[in-house]
């Protein structure tokens, strides 16, 4: 019962950008996956959710192979990616918006529809309106509920934090930890490294494609160096290509 | 109905009143009732062949010029099963048959090959095919004189003083229905909900698990379906002639344009004025002539106005 | 020395261009000498379409535009040929120019939409141009040598004048090859100047490029008159050759294949257009002298497409001559900056001025008179999520015009300048998304910025060396925009923004995207920026640490309202400033 | 790619002949010398040119040639040399055209060309034919390039006589006073062949007009309201078969059929035409006829089926073009069989000796063809006035030559050659 990763490589246009990752994601758990900008963080989620094709290794959910299956069969198998900068379909209400996400379980639909609204009232208050027209915070909630809508077993969430106002931030890290508690597993990219680390179990550091580092979210935290070499190396030069 | 969609209006029924008034002026209203009627009556062939390039391109992204060969050779089906002295109704199902098979090819086999390439790319390859069908329809049917005709040909209702064919009607009822139906299947059905969001935003929707494929293959039956029925009118029409048929698609494309690309009534009100302004510009001495340049100037016009006011895209080519 | 650095630039021959020389050379020297008639006027032909073909490949490599009426443009160009030809008896080389200029002023006129649409609407646009050309062409058909202004005569039509020189036709291909040649050079040429460098940012982006200094419509305009230009000779070439055209050439279904083809063959490639004639026009003769039926010619052409645009995206030529293909590598003058710090006094003290800024995008309310007089060197300005930061960034750069209120900086109103010619007067910004041309070297993309200045060249150069030296981007100097990693590109950015003479400088979020050092290393860039060029830097960012620490003003705006204003440190100690900017429930 | 360009096809396509004909088609066919041996000697390089894509097929008369020559060369060819006849095809496309004269002109070096048939080709080729001095002996022709210029001679008329005829007869039998002429708007097709029969009308007191259609046009609607407006009585179909089963289809649908004369020049002599067009038209459609229509048995019609069904293939088209196509190869091998074997591979000598041709007859042509040395050939502009009913052509005229002052100087000419 995971999600495991093994020796996943993903080229994008040619060149690869993300090599030999391997990791698993146990539910209930929470996995930061850190690194500088360009380190092949998203490419490895859009890698994980069938969005990129892998050009090597294997992405299994509780034992079913998911490697190179399109996003929709990757859905349906359990695992859910919100990929980075809050993206919602804009021309379409947030109802709209949900609906389109949730067809994919057309059976329970509409509870889903439900519980998702209970999670985020905001929503629920706006269902008529068009994303397009919803503040950033708010289109990165829309944007947590796609994925919700499909029930998934296993969360995958690009740079949730990115542009946010720290107090909305706050509010998503609080779902997160819901849905940690519900028995999700979920793996954080996140930039700004301490706040990822600090909900976190394990933690993982990507430069260049290749993880830098694998281990407990808490060493890094405390040691700021060892973090600094797994960012950028020895003597910082030209980081992440 | 918001202010801005209020002054199109307006703006639209005066052009067409002084266009009108401009060709018409000091002719009988009878002649002009004549050519007013047959205009509606061609340019209600525009639109058919507009929404049914509208309806693909929403969905899938490719303004797919081979609709009117595909057309052509369900025509051409249709024929030779008449000939054949088939029940007529199977013959126009035939004609449907084929060129949704001949879309669907399309959709499933070559289409998701160029899925990721820019609009115009996925365009102009759909000439290519069209080149295929059309060659392949003019070496299975040599030319020859030739002509289709339905029943409702010889029915007819006098308007304006012209007799309109029920055909003629059925052109104009079904590209209504289209429109409408095709509205509330947007609208109303989880389909055409996932429809929407992919003509939204093509990897998000892929990402949030709508079944791409799947999507694309109905809106492809769909067009296909829409195109076999183009097809058919346009051979009982205006001439059982592959060559015309497949290149009806360019002032299709017109008509198409007068709607964005987007919304299927604007495609059909554009259509519809194409072929009034194209018909009546036979009444004038000087430009009768180049009269069926008519819906490629209007095409170009609606899309800059459109277009004004919006100056400059940040990041990317389009 | 800067003159030998543009020569050097400018006549620089890539291996490719090697490769193009030789198979002209051959196509001159050799092929007339050795084909018969049949071959002599299939490729007199090819040569004529891959002119052509050249001219909608240039504008869809380089600038991203889509023109899909070549072909129409030929048959004008074409019948201004004839028309000129049997109306005065002007020599070939005159008519062929005129003909050139006629249509080059059509394809002028077909810009002005481009100059508004763009992708599949630019190319719809251009399409129906084409289908309207079609039936101008079948309804008027082509001058034959007939009386009045059409000049089509029924019955015999005297034959079309060839140059002296070009009387037989072997003759006459060497003449069309020639005149194919001098196209591809003319094109190439372009490209190296400050329109290439124009057009590469115009594709990347046309906010960029405005903001760049470069004059979008001018430049667009250019491209399109280029190709026009190369149509109209085509068209006169191909007149020459056959004598008498028929607008059975010239429909709009055979502009969609040019462009269709000059894709397949490789549109960035010289070669790319060779092969998309030779797909047009050797082809289906070869097929017709084999006696294969002409409907199956169309189907083995119509698959030969299909194949080609799935198999091989970036064309033929990608795949034949792809590695052969090496950006010119020009080393960069190494400058020291003589005098690092080249500000005015004067300078020290501008003052910008917003004045009850208002702004409304249909029924929202994006900016409400936002007011401020900026006096320090470095302002920050602040707030959450679409507060309308960005907005106020393009109200003054020009992009959006407010519906009331005006901007100036030491009393002179920005107001009336499009964004292009703010740029030229020395206002500078960077884009959330560093905007920087994959297709141009570092110092290119800095280059365009200073492009339309009065400098010398000499001086140019210089100013672009510095100004990389100071942003330590000199060893990178001619590495390709697309080869820089997301902090160089920031750099390089930064380097645009303070060459020249800017006298004001905006940054929209510079930090977003980067670690903890490179904020820091680029904070202190920042800071060093004023000193620099003595301009007034205007900084917009989330990071509060970093506009506490270079920022000594601060303006706090919120849903559109400026909520504070003044000393950083006063304003950021704000509670007001704090549970607006920390959020409160309502901002959400 | 080829829309309707310059597409009139004219000659009278008509079908697969009837019963009648294949019963005599027994007896051996008769080519040239006759003599049953195959001609052994160096063969004369002869061309022919036709146009065949979508959305016309004008291949039919290079057929027939090819089939008359074969059937030559199978019986002592020309003076035994036996004929070599290249075939290229224009596609409709005026680049291959001229093209393909290159190819037969210069690279190959044909003394003549033979059964040409193509609404493109002698627009573009026929300065190529003077500069290079070769004649071609043409059989489907459609513009007046094919009949106003000195190089090239075609055995069929094209539309401007046909329509002539077609004029003359509804005027004479029908009582039109004021024909619509609907053509295509090709300078030197359209108005060209309309205008003569508009002056006819003038010079016969009646009065005419023309309502142009833009081949690129879908519709023909507009064009016969334009005619119906002018207040003509008569409607002359100048076009292609299968525009003016268009036009009709679009009348019957106004049913217009008793108000006005329907009138057409030879493209509607086609068998397949009467069953597109379907009952509503029978016996109110007149159409002109070039050639001699199928029910004319005449011995060269007979041995045209001989030689198509000995020497052509089955698929080959036993129409009217096939049939003009049969005659130019006919009359050609004729005149070359009077020639100096040695003479036949001078271009110059061929061409002076098809330019001497006069007088030659056939039960297929109403006239006498011949060539001569003018700027001009239009040999044959006399035919036959048909009727469709039920399901066919009835002669409702015999042979009549039409009358019009733009045949003055071609009949000026076959005085001069004592042809009248």
């Amino acid at each position: 019962m995971s999600l495991e990763i093994t020796d996943l490589s993903v080229k994008s246009d040619g060149k690869e950008v993300v090599s030999n990752i391997t990791f698993t994601v146990n539910p209930g758990q929470i996995i930061a996956i850190l690194g500088s900008n360009g380190a092949g963080k998203s490419e490895l989620v859009l890698g994980i959710a069938g969005m990129l094709s892998a050009s090597g290794g294997r992405v299994t959910v509780d034992g079913t192979d998911i490697t190179g299956k399109s996003p929709d069969i990757v859905r349906v198998a359990g695992v859910a990616a919100v990929p980075e900068g809050h993206k919602v379909l804009t021309q379409l209400t947030v109802d709209e918006n949900l609906r389109a996400a949730g067809s994919l379980r057309w059976s329970d639909l509409e509870a889903n529809l439900l519980k998702t609204y209970k999670r985020f009232p905001e929503l629920a208050a706006r269902k008529s309106q068009l994303a397009g027209t919803l503040s950033g915070g708010q289109q990165q909630m829309v944007a947590l509920a796609h994925a919700l809508m499909s029930a998934p077993e296993y969360l995958i969430i690009d740079e949730m934090s990115l542009g946010l106002a720290p107090l909305i931030v706050k509010r998503l890290f609080g779902v997160v930890r819901e849905l940690q508690n519900q028995g999700v597993g979920i793996v954080l990219i996140e930039q700004f490294t301490d706040l990822a680390l600090s909900v976190a179990d394990q933690a993982i550091v990507l430069r260049g494609g290749q993880s830098q580092y694998i281990g407990s979210a808490s060493a890094l935290l405390s040691d700021p160096n060892l973090l600094d070499e797994a960012y950028f190396g020895a003597g910082h030069q030209r980081a992440a290509l | 109905m918001t202010r801005g969609s209020i002054i199109n209006l307006a703006l639209y029924v005066c052009a067409m009143t002084v266009i009108v008034l401009l060709l018409g002026w000091g002719k009988p209203s009878k002649v002009l009732g004549l050519f007013f009627v047959s205009g509606l009556a061609v340019g209600s062939l525009y639109a058919l062949g507009g929404i049914g390039l509208v309806v693909l391109y929403r969905a899938t992204g490719v303004l797919n010029l081979a609709n009117g060969a595909a057309g052509a050779a369900g025509a051409m089906t249709a024929w030779q099963m008449a000939q054949w002295n088939i029940w007529a109704p199977f013959t126009w199902l035939s004609c449907i048959l084929v060129t949704l098979v001949i879309s669907l090819a399309y959709g499933r086999f070559i289409a998701p090959r160029l899925a990721w390439r820019e609009p115009v790319v996925k365009a102009v390859s759909t000439l290519g095919f069209a080149l295929i069908i059309l060659g392949l329809v003019s070496f299975i049917w040599a030319d020859d004189p030739r002509s289709l005709s339905l029943p409702t040909d010889k029915i007819g209702v006098r308007i304006l003083g012209l007799r309109v064919t029920v055909t003629r009607l059925i052109v104009i009822g079904t590209s209504v229905t289209f429109v409408v139906g095709i509205w509330a299947y947007l609208k109303y059905t989880a389909v055409g909900l996932q429809m929407r969001s992919l003509a939204n935003d093509r990897n998000l929707s892929a990402l949030i698990g709508i079944p791409i494929l799947r999507v694309e293959t109905i809106a492809w039956v769909l067009s296909g379906v829409i195109a076999g029925f183009t097809g058919l009118m346009f051979g009982d029409l205006i001439r059982l002639e592959p060559t015309v048929i497949t290149f009806m698609v360019i002032p299709s494309i017109a008509a198409a344009i007068c709607g964005r690309l987007e919304h299927l009534s604007l495609v059909l009100v554009g259509g519809l004025s194409m072929g009034v302004i194209e018909s009546l510009l036979t009444l004038s001495p000087l430009l009768k002539g180049v009269r069926p340049v008519a819906p490629f100037v209007i095409a170009a016009l609606v899309l800059l106005y459109y277009q004004r006011g919006n100056r400059l895209t940040f990041g990317g080519g389009n | 020395m800067g003159v030998i650095e543009v020569n050097a630039r400018l006549f620089h021959v890539t291996p490719s261009g090697v490769a193009g020389l030789i198979f002209a050379a051959f196509a001159f020297f050799i092929v007339p000498a050795i084909v018969g008639s049949l071959w002599l006027s299939v490729f007199t032909s090819t040569a004529c379409f891959t002119l052509a073909a050249a001219g909608v490949a240039f504008m869809y490599a380089r600038l991203g535009m889509v023109s899909l009426t070549q072909v129409g443009l030929m048959g004008v160009g074409g019948w201004v040929m004839l028309r000129l030809n049997y109306a005065f008896g002007l020599p070939f080389e005159i008519n062929l120019i005129l003909a050139g200029l006629v249509t080059m002023i059509f394809g002028m006129i077909l810009a002005l939409p481009a100059l508004r649409l763009r992708g599949l609407y630019l190319a719809l646009v251009t399409l129906m141009a084409a289908g309207g050309l079609e039936i101008i062409f079948a309804t008027f058909q082509f001058p034959n040598g007939g009386g009045g202004f059409f000049g089509v005569a029924t019955g015999l039509t005297p034959s079309m004048e060839r140059p002296a020189f070009a009387i037989s036709d072997a003759a006459y291909l060497r003449y069309t090859i020639a005149v194919a040649t001098l196209g591809f050079l003319l094109i190439e040429l372009a490209r190296r100047l400050t329109p290439g460098r124009a057009w590469a940012m115009i594709r990347r982006s046309e906010a960029a490029a405005m903001s760049a200094g470069v004059n979008v419509t001018r430049y667009k305009t250019i491209a399109f008159a280029l190709s026009g230009l190369l149509a109209g000779l085509a068209g006169a070439l191909l007149a020459g050759s056959l004598g008498l055209l028929d607008g059975g050439t010239f429909r709009a279904s055979e502009s969609v294949m040019i462009f269709a083809l000059a894709v397949v063959g490789g549109a960035r490639y010289w070669l790319g257009a060779v092969i998309a004639a030779a797909l047009f026009r050797i082809m289906p003769a070869v097929l017709n002298n084999w006696g294969v039926d002409a409907d199956l010619s169309y189907v083995i052409f119509g698959a030969g497409l299909l194949h080609a645009v799935i198999t091989a995206p970036d064309g033929i030529a990608s795949q034949l001559l792809g590695k052969l293909v090496k950006r010119i590598k020009v080393t960069a003058p190494k400058i020291v900056a003589t005098s690092p710090s080249k500000a005015n006094p004067d300078a020290l003290h501008s003052t910008v001025v917003v004045d009850a800024i208002t702004v409304q995008f249909g029924g929202v309310l994006a900016l409400e008179a936002i007011s401020a007089h900026l006096t320090h060197p470095i302002s920050g300005i602040i707030g959450p999520n679409g507060a309308g930061k960005t907005t106020l960034m393009n109200v003054i750069s020009g992009f959006v015009k407010p519906n009331s209120g005006n901007i100036s900086v030491d009393g002179f109103d920005l107001g009336p300048l499009s964004p292009h010619q703010r740029s030229q007067w020395g206002l500078r910004r960077s884009f959330q998304k560093e905007e920087i041309s994959e297709d141009l070297s570092v110092t290119e993309n800095v280059r365009v910025q200073i492009d339309t200045s009065q400098m010398s060249d000499a001086n140019k150069q210089t100013e672009v060396a510095r100004a990389l030296a100071f942003v330590g981007m000199s060893e990178n100097a001619d590495v390709l925009g697309s080869e820089l990693n997301t902090f160089e590109r920031r750099l390089t950015d930064i380097a645009k923004c303070i060459v020249g003479t800017p006298k004001l400088i905006m940054f929209d979020e510079p930090a977003g995207g980067l670690s903890v050092q490179e904020t820091q290393t680029l904070g202190d860039l920042i800071l060093g920026i004023h000193s620099y060029t003595g301009a007034h830097v205007l900084l917009i960012d989330h990071d509060v640490d970093l506009i506490a620490r270079i920022c000594s003003e601060t303006l706090v705006i919120d849903f559109g309202r400026s909520i504070a204003f003044g000393s950083s440190k006063d304003v950021l100690r704000d509670p007001a400033v704090k549970a607006a900017y920390l959020g409160t429930e309502e901002t959400l | 790619m080829t829309k309707l360009n310059k597409f009139n096809k004219l000659a009278i396509v008509a079908g697969i002949s009837f019963a009648g004909l294949v019963s005599q088609a027994f007896a051996d066919p008769m080519c040239g010398m006759n003599t049953g041996e195959a001609a052994t000697g160096t063969p004369i390089i002869v061309g022919g040119i036709h146009g065949n894509a979508a959305p016309g097929d004008f291949s039919a008369s290079t057929d027939a040639a090819k089939a008359y020559f074969d059937c030559v060369n199978a019986n002592g060819g020309i003076n035994g040399r036996p004929v070599d006849y290249r075939v290229e095809n224009d596609q409709w496309n005026p680049e291959l055209a001229a093209q393909a004269a290159a190819k037969l002109v210069d690279d190959a070096g044909a003394v003549a060309l033979v059964g040409n048939g193509s609404f493109m080709e002698m627009a573009v080729n026929a300065q190529t034919y003077v500069d290079k001095g070769i004649m071609v002996m043409a059989s489907a022709c459609a513009i007046s390039e094919c009949f106003e210029t000195p190089n090239i001679v075609s055995t069929n008329q094209g539309p401007l006589p046909s329509n002539l005829g077609a004029t003359q007869y509804a005027q004479e039998e029908l009582g039109a006073t004021n024909v619509a002429c609907i053509g295509l708007n090709i300078p030197n097709n359209g108005p060209w062949s309309c205008n003569e029969s508009i002056a006819l009308m003038e010079a016969r007191g009646g009065s005419g007009s023309m309502a142009l259609l833009n081949p690129g046009a879908p519709d023909v609607n507009s064009a016969l309201l334009e005619a119906i407006a002018s207040g003509a009585d008569t409607i002359l179909m100048n076009l292609p078969a299968g525009l003016a089963i268009a036009v009709l289809k679009a009348a019957e649908e106004q049913d217009l059929r008793d108000g006005y004369n329907w009138i057409a020049p030879t493209p509607l002599y086609d068998l397949s035409v009467p069953a597109a067009l379907g009952d509503y038209w029978d016996g109110a459609v007149y159409v002109n006829a070039e050639l001699a229509p199928f029910s004319v048995n005449g011995p060269d019609a007979q041995n045209f089926i001989k030689v198509m069904d000995a020497y052509a293939h089955d698929d080959d088209p036993r129409d009217t073009f096939a049939q003009s196509g049969f005659l130019s190869a006919t009359y050609f091998v004729k005149r070359m069989m009077e020639m100096d074997p040695a003479d036949m591979d001078d271009r110059a000598k061929v061409s002076d000796a098809i330019r001497s041709i006069s007088g030659y007859t056939s039960d297929l042509m109403c006239g006498p063809y011949y060539v001569g040395d003018a700027k001009f050939h239009m040999p044959n502009h006399a035919g036959y006035m048909t009727k469709i009913v039920n399901g066919g052509y009835e002669i409702v005229r015999e042979c009549y030559e039409f009358d019009s002052a733009y045949f003055a100087p071609h009949i000026a000419i076959e005085k001069e050659l004592g042809l009248r």
